[in-house]
């Protein structure tokens, strides 16, 4: 569930908005929610990629 | 105790209350001295908007191209269909309220203690009250045998020349509806603009309309004295008198507090109104005041809500009057609406770039809608045909935190007068 | 390449996406063979609200109890109105276009592949390709001579009897606006219902009421000829004939894909239609299709949709058809309006119960709406005054997932058609 201009900015990134976790009203998906995804998508990437190159 | 809930006064508010109530089982009197459905439904908005709504088929008609109107209007029997159509409104409240099992009784009820309200003679007691007693119009020493929006509303034909002393919405939707069926129409009001009460992008839109209509518009003008003779004569200071078949005074509502034993609950006060909180409590114990008695703005659906939030802290679910956005309509030419915040950011189209309005042959207003930083919407002000119906659509969008992309991206009918809002909303 | 965008066809979508490409600084060819705005806005949309705003307001007068009416409508006269007043909407777009960069072309475009469209023999290129062709109506072999929609639009005095050949809604909203007009009126069905493309409980509400109109409603009734002599005689399998002065087919209407050289470009098809995928991409590179000749349903605000999202991919924005509500309205009486999924779930108050429909003298219809298992609100069906306007906030719900009590909870004004939502909305 999400708000047109919301789903429009997921696809903007990328993101598929299922795969996010919805923190509003009624277990609505915001803006919020895609940029937190979006920074654990990043993190999580980083950290697999971190013990590939022990640099 | 008599009952679990005694309700006073059955208006708008009142009978809500009482059916709410009743629908959940509690047990409840409502008590109404004059007429099921109050000011609103017997001589408010409803017959105020059946009168507009016949005047604005009229003007539509004899403004038309190619329409030679002729017709005649007989407003006895208007009237009478007036009065049968509230009477179906008023009758359905009344019966949904019995039918939910709440009692209806008529008669002037007298409050002797908070838990006990005497009705000719007779005490009737409950754990809670509330208070719905609404508001009467504000009349003016020394001005006697006017019209009042009571008077006004049941007049048996149209009068030749109408002064409205007030500029505000009543007076307004009065004068513009009498305008177009056929009064010569005054509006003479003390402040320096017509409708005080809404902002001025929207009044400017509505006055400029007015004066077109041919509407005389005075203001910064005090009355200083009405005569009646054969006509009447309205006296106005640093200006000639005005000779005028009727004179409707709408000088404003004020709460009606007095003549029914409010004095006996020793309730605390809020200027000229009852006192509430958030759940519409009054400061003694189990004593609600809803409607208009219990504060601004004096309209419909705000005393709806009322009611609703009362009713559900009585039945013991914690509610409070929590809304971001009051509507309020006034249906005038153009129509406007509004509700929400202003901000400083704004977007706005004008009336004419909505195709569904030129279809009515008019022309007339804008859409405008505020936003906030992040893109939420937070209000709006139109002034266009039917905004009173548009203006909805704001008001979820304000309650929800939608944002103009939200309203830009959702697909709205062509041709409607709402495409206008969504049109607003576009990022350009 | 002479442009960066060709578009062909300057109908509803055609238009806004030349308005909306050449805002963002895309060169621009829109190519009109005919008239800036399309059916929509010279033979569709514009021009049959106008008329059925008039039938609305002299029916509403003639029933209006003390009114005595007497008029006469001289069409030549209302059409000459009709056409400055859709001048003003042509106009406009046309200008807004131009103002933003984009160059208009008249002329039939002929497509040469899928970079150059030829004109009056001159070539024209672009990257992109915007297929905006549209749709016509659809004709029956052995028929000839009657009216079409463009004929019955443009009509010049209101027809003794009129026979309509189908009823969808464009047969329906033209048999109830003559009829209110005047008009001994026939609807001639081939379905068993009319209105096959609205759901029965919305197609019921209206055959009940056009018929206490005294429209002649014939379902089931296939036509095996017409003919014209003085008058038109309609023969219909297994029922007597009709004698009619004027008769209008509106059968349904087909998209327009004949005789402009698409099959140079050997797009896929789907059916009758231009095959595009969501981001309204048709199955050659850089060639989109856009609003009715790309598919159902075929209404303005569904190409202005599939505009947007043409133009914001070939902007670069990879943006695809993504609703959840696609409004439809129908203007008949009363009027009906849907959008959204129907759900086995809904809510429903009667037309009757809402003060401000009865104070337009109407009381017909219903408010509908679906939900689902979680209270989201997953659709609505309304038949009663202005439904028009009141499903835009439907669309609203729908899109942004809101839920029967965010709707309930939100204060809508009194007294509004729209209050007739939120009341469906309650819970009890
Ligand atoms: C001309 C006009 C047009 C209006 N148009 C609109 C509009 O379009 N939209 C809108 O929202 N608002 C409109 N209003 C305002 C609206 O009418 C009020 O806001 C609304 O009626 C308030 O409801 P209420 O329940 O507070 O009080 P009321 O409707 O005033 O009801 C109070 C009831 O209490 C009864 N009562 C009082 N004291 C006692 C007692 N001691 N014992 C028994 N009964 C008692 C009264 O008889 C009355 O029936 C209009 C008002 C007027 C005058
Ligand atoms: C009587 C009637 C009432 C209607 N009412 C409504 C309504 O209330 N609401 C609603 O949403 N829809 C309504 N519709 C439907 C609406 O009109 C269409 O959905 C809309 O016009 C589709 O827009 P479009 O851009 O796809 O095509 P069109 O508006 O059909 O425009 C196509 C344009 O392309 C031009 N063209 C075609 N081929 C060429 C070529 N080779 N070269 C140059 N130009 C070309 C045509 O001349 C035309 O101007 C109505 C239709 C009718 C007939």
């Amino acid at each position: 569930k999400a708000t047109p201009s919301v789903r429009a900015y997921a696809r903007s990134k990328n993101v598929d908005i299922l795969k996010v976790k919805p923190t509003g009203p009624d277990g609505r998906i915001t803006k919020d929610d895609i940029d937190a995804y979006l920074k654990n998508t990043t993190a999580q990437k980083t950290e697999v990629k971190k013990p590939e190159n022990p640099a | 105790m008599d009952y679990d809930v005694i309700i006073l006064g059955a208006g708008a508010g009142g009978y809500l209350a009482a059916l709410h109530l009743a629908k959940k089982k509690k047990k409840v009197l409502i008590i109404e001295k004059e007429k099921f459905g109050g000011e609103c439904l017997n001589y408010g908005c409803i017959p105020s908007k059946a009168l507009i709504e016949l005047s604005e088929n009229i003007f539509y008609l004899k403004n038309m191209p190619g329409m030679t109107l002729d017709y005649k209007l007989n407003m006895k029997d208007w009237q009478a269909w007036k009065d049968s159509m509230i009477k179906k409104i008023t009758g359905g409240a009344e019966g949904a309220c019995k039918a939910s099992g709440a009692t209806v009784l008529y008669g002037e009820g007298k409050i002797v203690n908070k838990n006990t309200v005497n009705v000719d003679g007779k005490n009737y007691t409950a754990d809670y009250l509330i208070l719905d007693t609404g508001s009467v119009p504000v009349k003016i020493k020394g001005i006697d045998d006017v019209y009042y929006n009571r008077e006004i509303l049941a007049i048996d034909h149209i009068p030749e020349t109408l002064v409205v002393i007030g500029g505000g919405y009543i007076g307004i939707e009065m004068g513009t509806a009498f305008r177009k069926l056929g009064s010569d129409v005054y509006i003479v009001e003390m402040k320096d603009r017509i409708l005080p009460e809404v902002d001025e992008y929207l009044s400017r839109a509505v006055d400029k309309r007015l004066r077109d209509l041919g509407i005389k518009i005075l203001t910064s003008s005090r009355v200083l004295g009405v005569k009646k003779n054969k006509n009447y004569t309205v006296k106005i200071e640093n200006s000639g008198d005005i000779i005028a078949e009727t004179v409707l005074m709408a000088v404003g509502r004020m709460p009606n507090t007095q003549g029914y034993g409010l004095e006996n609950l020793n309730l605390e006060m809020d200027g000229r109104f009852i006192k509430t909180d958030q759940h519409k409590r009054t400061s003694v114990d189990n004593v609600y005041a809803i409607g208009d008695v219990s504060g601004m703005p004096m309209l419909a659906h705000k005393a709806f809500y009322d009611a609703y939030v009362a009713s559900e802290n009585i039945l013991g679910n914690d509610t409070v009057v929590d809304y971001k956005s009051m509507p309020m309509v006034v249906y005038t030419d153009p129509e406007i609406a509004f509700t929400g915040k202003t901000t400083d950011k704004y977007k706005q189209i004008p009336a004419m770039a909505n195709p569904r309005t030129l279809t009515m042959n008019q022309q007339d207003g804008f859409f405008r809608v505020y936003y906030n930083d992040d893109g939420t919407i937070s209000g709006a002000g139109i002034a266009a045909p039917r905004s009173s119906e548009i203006i909805a659509e704001i008001g979820l969008a304000v309650e929800s935190g939608l944002t103009l992309d939200d309203m830009f991206m959702t697909v709205h009918p062509h041709p409607t007068v709402s495409e206008g809002i969504k049109d607003a909303c576009e990022n350009d």
